[in-house]
């Protein structure tokens, strides 16, 4: 009986970390750097995927003539609270606050910005230095710079993400197949990459903004069109060489179906390669976001974007804040991946994960 | 046969004499000598300022002499300076140029009339297609004889024809033998001017000198100008980096445009020990009008009502406090600066002209002076934006869900911006927060320019920033501006779409003037119909000229009206010498 | 080997045209052509190409160079002319057929602004970008190369963990404010004024005796490269790092160290060819992008006239010819490098070919 | 030979060695060597031979292995903590180093001359002339023909054997004091070996070289050593004079081990079986690349018109030369490289077929290469490796049923059942070669074509191994076609044997009749070498 009761207990954790992965985790968090590094980024990503709860100008509840509003979920118009106008309440506005707080208070966010608030009270020109109110200064149109980095981190890390994640996939899926099969498929391949690699992006971006206001999504999947093909080469190098290898042959032998033994065998060989640019394409896609908003072909004016702030950087070298905050955002957030990169992949190094 | 003349303007007042020695505002003790360093943006590969093809180099004009010169301190008067007098003739269907005998090219050669008459055929047929469009009314320019030119017109009674006339260069025809005029060239060009090519580094820098003996020196139309030895102007492609060699004394002078750069950026060692000077100068001159411009051509923006209110909902004086450093003004009028602007209430021949009119124009026009809601640059805009909703109601919007929609069809209320300077989007985005409290939507999209022109043209747009360089003597241009004729055709100076029969009456009041009063008294009508129906949204313009130079020039004590007048500057020698210590 | 090269010569005819027709068209869809352009020089409402780069020039729109009557609308035969002039009378399709047999011909046109041959203009901005290319690629590989194997050396160790940071500071510094940083420290009249702003060379240049020129052109390219190459450590550095760490517990290096090699000579004689096949491999189409991407904004801002820039501006403008004209040269340039690239593979790796693989 | 009264030129005093300070794989092991003497070092697979030999030259992974106590003296001077430089002067000079598998040991991507080159630029200070001269000379006394050809060669271009015989080129290139030649000549056959050994012998007598030998050939052993060491579980269990210990084993366990050997016959067989794998005018020819575009100049004729026959509960041998092309001749049968000629099996033809039509017949035709570490993925787990069969082909789906065969397979071969957890280059090299037979095993084929699989087995693991498969060729009629060098174990499984050389079979025939009365000149030298060697 105890010993079925054993084997159970010790099938279930099998089924959860088989002893293998259960040794890439301890080798994962054997580094130390990395193993921190994950946990400062998810803190820095969940934060800021709660921008709204964060650094908002609404408050986070208001209480009003003993009813309760939750003004970050719903919008509730001025007239709503006594004042004039039927749109959205702007609480921030001393006459909406003095209106409140007469019949009830407010419960605001840490800070009282959201990314397209203006400071209307800046007691010198924008750009304003660092203060009490505005905790790194204010940009040059009067708007929180904290604020801004906040959704700006998640904007970008997002848009990075997502597009790294989906080119990585898809990158990664037509080196392998290329270097793989060899042949003609690699030679049409590579021609119809090369052709595709041509392509005008600037002006694809042109037509693009004059058919539709760029958003996101689109700039997402425009540049989804041709960032995928940054892992193209390496992969397809490591996977020509790595085909080559008898423990492939080895598997062929087995009867292992191609696929497989092109994932299973060949592909971890690219896996450092393509691990090491991971964090490199994810700050690269945040850095296109940038120079978009550089050319003026990115996201709408006016959104909260780190291109947006370096850009404001070089221009307003007189307010050194915004430059050295854009700066210390890439600076953490690329070190953050590599660092949990380099974790990753001693833990998938089998010489490494022995301790 | 008119009388032939020194000078001339639109009405024949000259202030200046036949006999006249210098222009007021040109010091004949100027000093020449010196060597200045200017910057310019951008690149250049051609030395021919006149074609389409390339990028000409800054300061390229200053090597050709005009028929006449401008004088800056009149409205619109010209003297001669190639040619000796003008002289139009009865029927206002051509003007006569008698040329200077003495007048050289750089090599000896006279100027005659046969380089007048190739230079302007030159420039019609292979010219930069701004000279045909400009000179479109000028059906062709003879030579009677060797130093007599005439330049017949297409209509009569055009004063403004003449001026424009007088403003061709002058180019030698035997210098272009052999060569093609379309195609750029860095060889440095025959010219008579001032100024001739000494070196030139393409895109990187062109080096000018003083012509020693330059045939005009003494003329009272040049004397106490081109005082500088050599001018030489240094290429940057970055505006921090050419504010930078302002700092680092590779430039001698700069004009600053960016007013947080002149409030932040001016404080560097140079500067502090006075080899740097800074100074704001007043600008005397016409503004340009640069103005949010609605398509009227949406039936949304037809009614005068919703136009105002959105005047309402502008915050100037927040964004001048904020985000300008308080530097600039709020344009008023379409002539900003000039007698021209409406101004009070209308009275005399003004009011006259209107008078016909008063059932087509608000009632405003004549009981209120035209001004501009002023706000208290708190951003706090409650009170402006409650006659905003008040007039948006009255033109049958309401908000509804939070969102400005037409009470009877239930079209949202939006708005969709498109810039081709960045500057301008920071104004936009901050009209953008205001016009949300009002439910409307702002888009603002910058986009390029070759695309902007393209939507211009084809008039598809919603709002955008227009400029208007008006001139001191208004003329044939206001129709392309204003006229409803030109509304509809595509490409047309006209981008706002205004069709008004006043205006439509107006213009040829101003095109036909004969009279410096009468043009001014017509012009400031049309201004006023213009700010009182609210067409376009005015937005600022900077009253000085902000400029930095090395402690080493002295100027006449009198500035010119009109503009900066650089070019009566002269480098001192005892300042210059101080500054070596 | 050679019936593959060959293969991939005669492949390369065949992708060009796929894409200068794709090319062809796209900018044929796009909004505002080379008329409109010069209708916006025309109305003085064309900003220009890097406005937005380098900044804007004005607080106003007014930059105080609007021609006083030029704002006045355009006559349609003027635009007919216009059009006349840059071959748009004509269908596209023929436009481009027109094109392409000039190009057969190795003729490339002339821009329709400049009035230059576009195989002028290129030659023009070469020496920039081979100056800012060449000497950016070279520093970056001769640095991270060995920076990198040193790395995966004491993987872990604190000299790991301090270049590490240095080397991802240097990327996330933006390359921009970096060089204007540079500019403003080490060029400008604020601090020291030790460098040129802007340039390729002095104005003396040719005065300069051999040694003063190769001084005077380090001495000019010395802040434009330096602010390239801050960013290009990094993932070069992690690659060779990371690609070290996975070889150097092979058996064949315990062999090498069985025979008795030094280190030097066990990881720069035997690791690196095997590491180094994707950075080695890499490097053709690393330097064509440097040198013809990767610097339009140091471009701009060290005021050098560039293939970046010349491009950039090409596209922005609508110039076609150039900007055909150098998208020519680019890919052509690039499928080329592509096959050495691929050679290269081969070898670095005499394993490696090219064949269809039926396991 | 050896003068024992002078000072060992070296010397191990109870070395032992751990991995990640938890297992303890050589424990307080001493010995001595002296010039001129051959000490050789047996005993059974994963006991920890290669890494007290790697241990002397101070070659183990320093963040993973750790010494908590001994010492190593090379001429009196301590190789433990040693400075690198120090190390390195007689790394590779002083003392040589043949690897055991040398399939892996050499540089994919430098040619054999370069390799060999290296080390005599390296110590010697050569220049590229006579170095050049020096390999040639060495790579010819090592055996290998057409050695100035083979110079550009890369070791994939090589069979195993020929990369053996580079590695002992290489290891001798300096004339060092000791050889540590690990697992020197399984790769060989029985002539080369011969040569080798006497090779060996006369640099000893030249030269005075020590030579530390490992091996699980104990004939080798008992020819050439002067002394004997045996190891087991990672503890010396007993150190003598050869003959004192082959008369008078002291301990259990080298008693067991020199009783172990293998014997028996093969299993006989149905003659009317029909055959499972035929090979008809089968063909392998490798282009030979020149000229600066790689143009194929030549081909080597690897294998060159081969036909063979295997039926159901056969074993066929295959022997011959090193190099001769027997590797080669199994790819083809699996259809690994390129090849011209017809092969069927089980009734079909499967020259033509493509992957997918392979694949379900893989499942009954399974291989055992002859370089195990090469056909490991190395970032694999054993047990993942071992399983990946019974995936492909969809045998065992659910996850715990799948893991007990795994451990039941790694129990049939004599390995632990925890060794599926590990990576592959954390076994010994016996190991490793009963992790690739287990691969082959776990899927129950009909045919297995096993290329050298004892080579680096002990005996009495061997003769586990050779039981098991006789064992299943009874129960289940499994075929084989098994590549082997060791003439004993060819003897012990194999019904027919084909002799190969140069690419073509030279003789094909019943086994006993190819020992007893061997008909082709090639043969006849084989057996006689064996023969010699073995009395
Ligand atoms: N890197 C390693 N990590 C962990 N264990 C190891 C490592 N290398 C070797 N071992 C273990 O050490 C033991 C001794 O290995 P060694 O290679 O010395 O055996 P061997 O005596 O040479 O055997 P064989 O005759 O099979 O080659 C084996 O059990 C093996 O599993
Ligand atoms: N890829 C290749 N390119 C060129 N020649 C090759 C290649 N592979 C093998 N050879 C040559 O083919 C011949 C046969 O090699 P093979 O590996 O089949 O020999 P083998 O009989 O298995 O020898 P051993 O007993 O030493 O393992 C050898 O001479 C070898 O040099
Ligand atoms: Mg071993
Ligand atoms: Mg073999």
């Amino acid at each position: 009986m105890a010993a079925v009761m054993e084997g159970a207990k010790g099938s279930r954790r099998d089924r959860f970390l088989s002893p293998v992965n259960l040794r890439r985790w301890q080798t994962f968090c054997a580094n130390r750097r990395g193993y921190w590094s994950l946990w400062i980024f998810l803190i820095l990503f969940v934060v800021t995927l709660f921008a709204e709860f964060v650094a908002n100008d609404r408050p986070l509840y208001v209480s009003y003539d003993g009813q309760s509003f939750f003004p970050v979920f719903v919008d509730y118009p001025e007239t709503r609270f006594g004042g004039d106008f039927e749109t959205s309440a702007e609480y921030r506005d001393p006459f909406v606050a003095e209106l409140i707080e007469e019949k009830g208070w407010m419960l605001w966010p840490l800070i009282r910005y959201s990314y397209d608030t203006v400071n209307y009270e800046l007691p010198v020109p924008a750009p304003a230095p660092p203060s009490a109110e505005n905790w790194i200064g204010t940009d040059d149109q009067g708007r929180d710079v904290l604020a801004r980095v906040i959704y700006g981190f998640r904007i970008s890390i997002l848009f990075g993400l997502a597009l790294t994640v989906f080119s990585s996939i898809i990158g990664v899926a037509v080196g392998a197949v290329q270097g793989y099969l060899g042949g003609w498929v690699d030679l049409v391949g590579q021609r119809f990459l090369e052709v595709w690699s041509g392509l005008p992006v600037l002006y694809l971006l042109i037509i693009l903004a004059s058919i539709v206001e760029p958003n996101f999504w689109w700039l997402l999947g425009l540049m989804l069109l041709f960032s995928w093909m940054s892992l193209v080469g390496v992969v397809r190098a490591e996977v020509l060489r790595a085909r080559n290898l008898d423990y492939v042959r080895a598997a062929a032998a087995l009867g292992v179906g191609r696929w497989t033994i092109l994932v299973r065998h060949v592909l971890p060989n690219a896996m450092v390669a393509t691990l090491t640019f991971l964090p490199f394409i994810l700050n690269g896609s945040i850095t296109t976001l940038t120079s978009l908003d550089f050319l003026g072909f990115g996201l709408p004016p006016g959104s909260a974007s780190l291109g947006e702030l370096l850009a404001q950087g070089k221009q307003n070298l007189q307010a050194p804040w915004l430059g050295i905050t854009a700066f210390l955002v890439l600076a953490v957030m690329l070190s953050l991946l590599i660092f949990i990169g380099e974790a990753v992949r001693d833990a998938f190094d089998p010489r490494k994960s022995l301790q | 046969l008119a009388e032939s003349s020194h000078g001339i303007s639109a009405f024949g007042d000259l202030k200046y004499p036949a006999d006249f020695e210098h222009f007021e505002y040109a010091s004949p003790d100027a000093i020449k000598g010196g060597s200045v360093t200017l910057s310019s943006l951008g690149t250049f590969d051609n030395l021919n300022p006149f074609i389409l093809k390339g990028v000409s180099a800054a300061g390229a004009a200053g090597v050709f002499d005009t028929l006449m010169s401008t004088a800056l301190d009149e409205s619109s008067s010209m003297y001669g300076l190639v040619a000796e007098s003008i002289e139009v003739a009865e029927d206002g269907q051509s003007v006569v140029f008698r040329l200077r005998p003495e007048a050289r090219f750089h090599d000896g050669h006279a100027i005659d009339a046969e380089d007048v008459v190739w230079t302007f055929d030159t420039l019609m047929n292979d010219g930069h297609p701004l000279y045909r469009n400009y000179y479109a009314s000028v059906s062709g320019a003879e030579a009677i004889d060797e130093g007599t030119v005439r330049f017949s017109f297409t209509e009569a009674g055009n004063a403004e024809l003449p001026l424009i006339v007088g403003q061709l260069p002058v180019l030698p025809a035997h210098a272009w033998e052999e060569k093609e005029f379309a195609a750029t060239t860095l060889q440095p060009l025959l010219g008579s001017g001032p100024y001739k090519v000494a070196k030139v580094d393409p895109g990187r820098s062109i080096t000018y000198e003083r012509v020693e003996d330059y045939w005009a020196r003494d003329l009272p139309v040049k004397l106490g100008h081109d005082n500088f030895d050599t001018l030489r102007y240094d290429y940057y492609r970055d505006l921090t980096v050419a504010l930078e060699a302002l700092k680092a004394g590779d430039v001698d002078f700069r004009r600053e445009y960016i007013s947080k750069n002149w409030a932040t950026a001016y404080d560097f060692p140079a500067l502090a020990e006075g080899r740097v000077v800074r100074e704001e100068i007043p600008d005397t001159s016409i503004q340009v009008f640069q103005a949010f411009l609605f398509n009227l051509r949406k039936p949304k923006y037809q009614d005068i009502r919703v136009r105002e209110a959105l005047s309402w909902t502008f915050d100037f004086e927040w964004a001048n406090k904020n985000l300008f450093y308080g530097a600039y003004q709020r344009l008023q009028s379409n002539f900003q600066g000039s007698e021209l602007a409406a101004t009070g209430l209308p009275e005399g021949r003004e009011l006259e002209i209107l008078q016909p009119f008063r059932e087509q124009l608000p009632e405003s026009v004549f009981e209120e002076a035209f001004s501009l809601p002023v706000m208290d640059g708190s951003g706090n805009v409650r009170r402006e934006l409650r006659q905003a909703i008040a007039l948006f109601k009255e033109a049958g919007y309401a908000v509804q869900d939070g969102v400005m929609t037409h009470a009877e069809s239930g079209e949202a209320f939006t708005m969709e911006m498109i810039i081709r300077q960045p500057s301008v989007e920071k104004i936009g985005l901050a009209w953008r927060k205001v016009l949300e409290r009002l439910g409307i939507d702002l888009k603002v999209r910058v986009i390029d320019s070759a695309q902007y022109e393209k939507r211009m043209e084809d008039y598809d747009f919603d709002v955008t920033t227009h400029l208007w360089q008006q001139p001191e003597s208004p003329g044939n241009e206001q129709y392309d501006y204003w006229h409803s004729r030109v509304a509809d055709e595509p490409g047309s100076g006209n981008v706002a779409g205004i069709k008004d029969e006043v205006v439509d009456a107006i213009i040829p009041l101003i095109v036909n003037a004969t009279s410096r009063e009468e043009q001014v008294a017509a012009t400031r009508a049309l201004d006023r119909v213009l700010m009182h129906q609210h067409y376009v949204l005015p937005q600022y313009f900077g009253p000085t000229y902000r400029v930095a130079y090395t402690n080493k020039f002295s100027r006449p004590a009198i500035k010119p009206q009109k503009a900066l007048g650089f070019n009566t500057w002269w480098v001192d020698p005892d300042k210059e010498a101080a500054l070596d210590n | 080997m050679f019936a593959y090269i060959l293969r991939r010569l005669l492949l390369v005819i065949p992708t060009l045209f796929g894409i200068m027709i794709l090319n062809f068209v796209i900018v044929q869809a796009a909004p505002g052509g080379p008329v409109e352009q010069v209708l916006a020089q025309i109305k003085g409402t064309a900003t220009s190409a890097t406005a937005r780069v380098s900044g804007p020039q004005s607080d106003t729109g007014a930059t105080g160079n609007e021609s006083a009557r030029g704002t006045r609308g355009l006559e349609p035969e003027l635009i007919a002319d216009l059009e006349r002039q840059f071959g748009f009378d004509k269908p596209p399709v023929e436009r481009f057929f027109k094109m392409m047999g000039d190009y057969a011909r190795l003729d490339f046109g002339e821009s329709f602004f400049r009035d230059r041959s576009v195989v002028d203009l290129v030659i023009d901005k070469l020496p920039v970008s081979i100056s800012l290319g060449l000497w950016t690629t070279l520093l970056v590989y001769l640095i991270s190369i060995p920076l990198g194997i040193k790395k995966a050396l004491r993987d872990g160790s604190s000299f790991d963990v301090w270049t590490s940071g240095v080397v991802i500071v240097g990327y996330a510094i933006p390359g921009f404010l970096f060089a204007i940083l540079l500019i403003v420290l080490f060029a400008g009249g604020s601090f020291l004024d030790l460098f040129p702003l802007r340039g390729l060379r002095s104005d003396n240049f040719d005065e300069l005796s051999a040694l003063g020129k190769v001084l005077d052109y380090l001495w000019h390219i010395a802040l434009p490269v330096t602010a390239m190459v801050i960013g290009g450590f990094a993932s070069l550095t992690m690659l060779t790092k990371n690609s070290f760490l996975d070889e150097i517990n092979k058996q064949y290096v315990l062999t090498a160290r069985a025979k008795g090699l030094s280190d030097n000579r066990v990881l720069y004689g035997h690791v690196f060819r095997n590491a180094m096949l994707i950075v080695v491999a890499g490097f053709p189409s690393a330097f064509v992008s440097v040198l013809f991407t990767g610097s339009l904004l140091i471009e701009v801002i060290f005021s050098l006239d560039g293939l970046g820039l010349l491009g950039f501006e090409a596209a922005i403008n609508r110039d076609y010819p150039v900007m055909f004209g150098t998208l020519f040269f680019f890919t052509l340039l690039g499928l080329i490098l592509n096959i050495v690239g691929d050679v290269m593979y081969t070898v670095i790796d005499p394993r490696i070919d090219f064949e269809r693989r039926s396991f | 030979m050896s003068d024992r009264t002078v000072d060992p030129v070296l010397r191990v005093t109870e070395l032992s060695v751990e991995f990640g300070n938890v297992t303890r794989v050589v424990d307080r092991v001493s010995f001595d060597l002296y010039a001129g003497e051959t000490l050789a070092l047996v005993g059974e697979s994963g006991s920890g031979k290669s890494v007290t030999a790697l241990a002397v030259l101070q070659l183990l992974n320093s963040a993973q292995a750790s010494y908590p106590t001994g010492s190593v003296l090379y001429r009196g001077e301590q190789m433990i903590g040693a400075s690198e430089s120090r190390c390195r002067a007689i790394r590779g000079d002083r003392i040589g180093m043949i690897f055991q598998e040398p399939m892996t040991s050499l540089n994919p991507l430098h040619n054999i001359e370069k390799q060999i080159n290296e080390v005599l630029f390296v110590h010697k200070g050569l220049d590229k002339r006579t170095a050049r001269k020096r390999t040639l000379e060495l790579l010819s006394l090592v055996g290998l023909d057409k050695v100035s050809e083979r110079l550009g060669a890369y070791p994939h271009e090589l069979s195993g054997g020929q990369r053996q015989r580079v590695m002992i080129a290489m290891a001798l290139a300096n004339e060092p004091d000791i050889l540590i030649a690990d697992e020197p000549t399984t790769a060989l056959d029985v002539t080369v070996q011969a040569q080798i050994l006497s090779l060996l012998k006369e640099l000893q007598q030249r030269l005075g070289l020590a030579i530390l030998l490992i091996t699980h050939d104990l004939t080798v052993v008992e020819n050439v050593a002067d002394r004997v060491a045996v190891m087991q579980s990672g503890v010396l269990r007993e150190i003598g004079d050869t003959r004192r210990v082959f008369d008078q084993p002291e301990h259990a366990y080298t008693r067991a081990l020199l009783e172990a050997e293998p014997h028996g016959e093969a299993n006989p067989i149905d003659l009317a079986a029909e055959p499972v794998l035929e090979a008809q005018a089968l063909k392998v020819w490798f282009a030979i690349k020149g000229g600066l575009l790689r143009r194929t100049v030549d081909h080597v004729k690897a294998v060159d018109g081969i036909d063979l026959q295997l039926r159901r509960g056969e074993t066929l041998g295959i022997v011959g030369e090193s190099g001769s092309g027997k590797s080669t001749l199994a790819q083809a049968l699996l259809r690994l490289v390129p090849s011209t000629g017809q092969i069927r099996f089980d009734g079909r033809e499967i020259a033509g077929l493509d992957a997918r039509a392979m694949k379900p017949l893989r499942r009954d035709l399974q291989v055992v290469f002859q370089d195990p570490f090469g056909s490991l993925s190395p970032r694999r787990t054993v047990g993942d490796t071992i399983s990946e069969g019974l995936g492909a082909h969809g045998l065992e789906s659910d996850q715990a049923r799948r893991d007990e065969r795994v451990q039941a397979v790694l129990e049939q071969v004599g390995l632990p059942a925890d060794a599926r957890h590990r990576f592959p280059h954390e076994f010994s090299g016996g190991q490793r070669q009963r992790i690739a037979v287990a691969r082959a095993l776990i899927l129950e084929p009909k045919v297995i074509v096993l290329d050298e699989p004892t080579s680096a087995l002990d005996r009495a693991v061997q003769v586990q191994l050779i039981e098991l498969l006789r064992d299943l060729q009874r129960r289940f009629g499994l075929a084989y076609l098994f590549i082997s060098h060791d003439l004993k174990v060819v003897r012990a499984m194999a019904n027919r044997v084909i002799v190969m050389k140069d690419g073509v079979a030279v003789e094909v025939n019943d086994a006993r009749k190819v020992f007893e009365q061997p008909a082709h000149p090639y043969t006849q030298a084989l057996v006689a070498a064996a023969t010699r060697v073995a009395s």
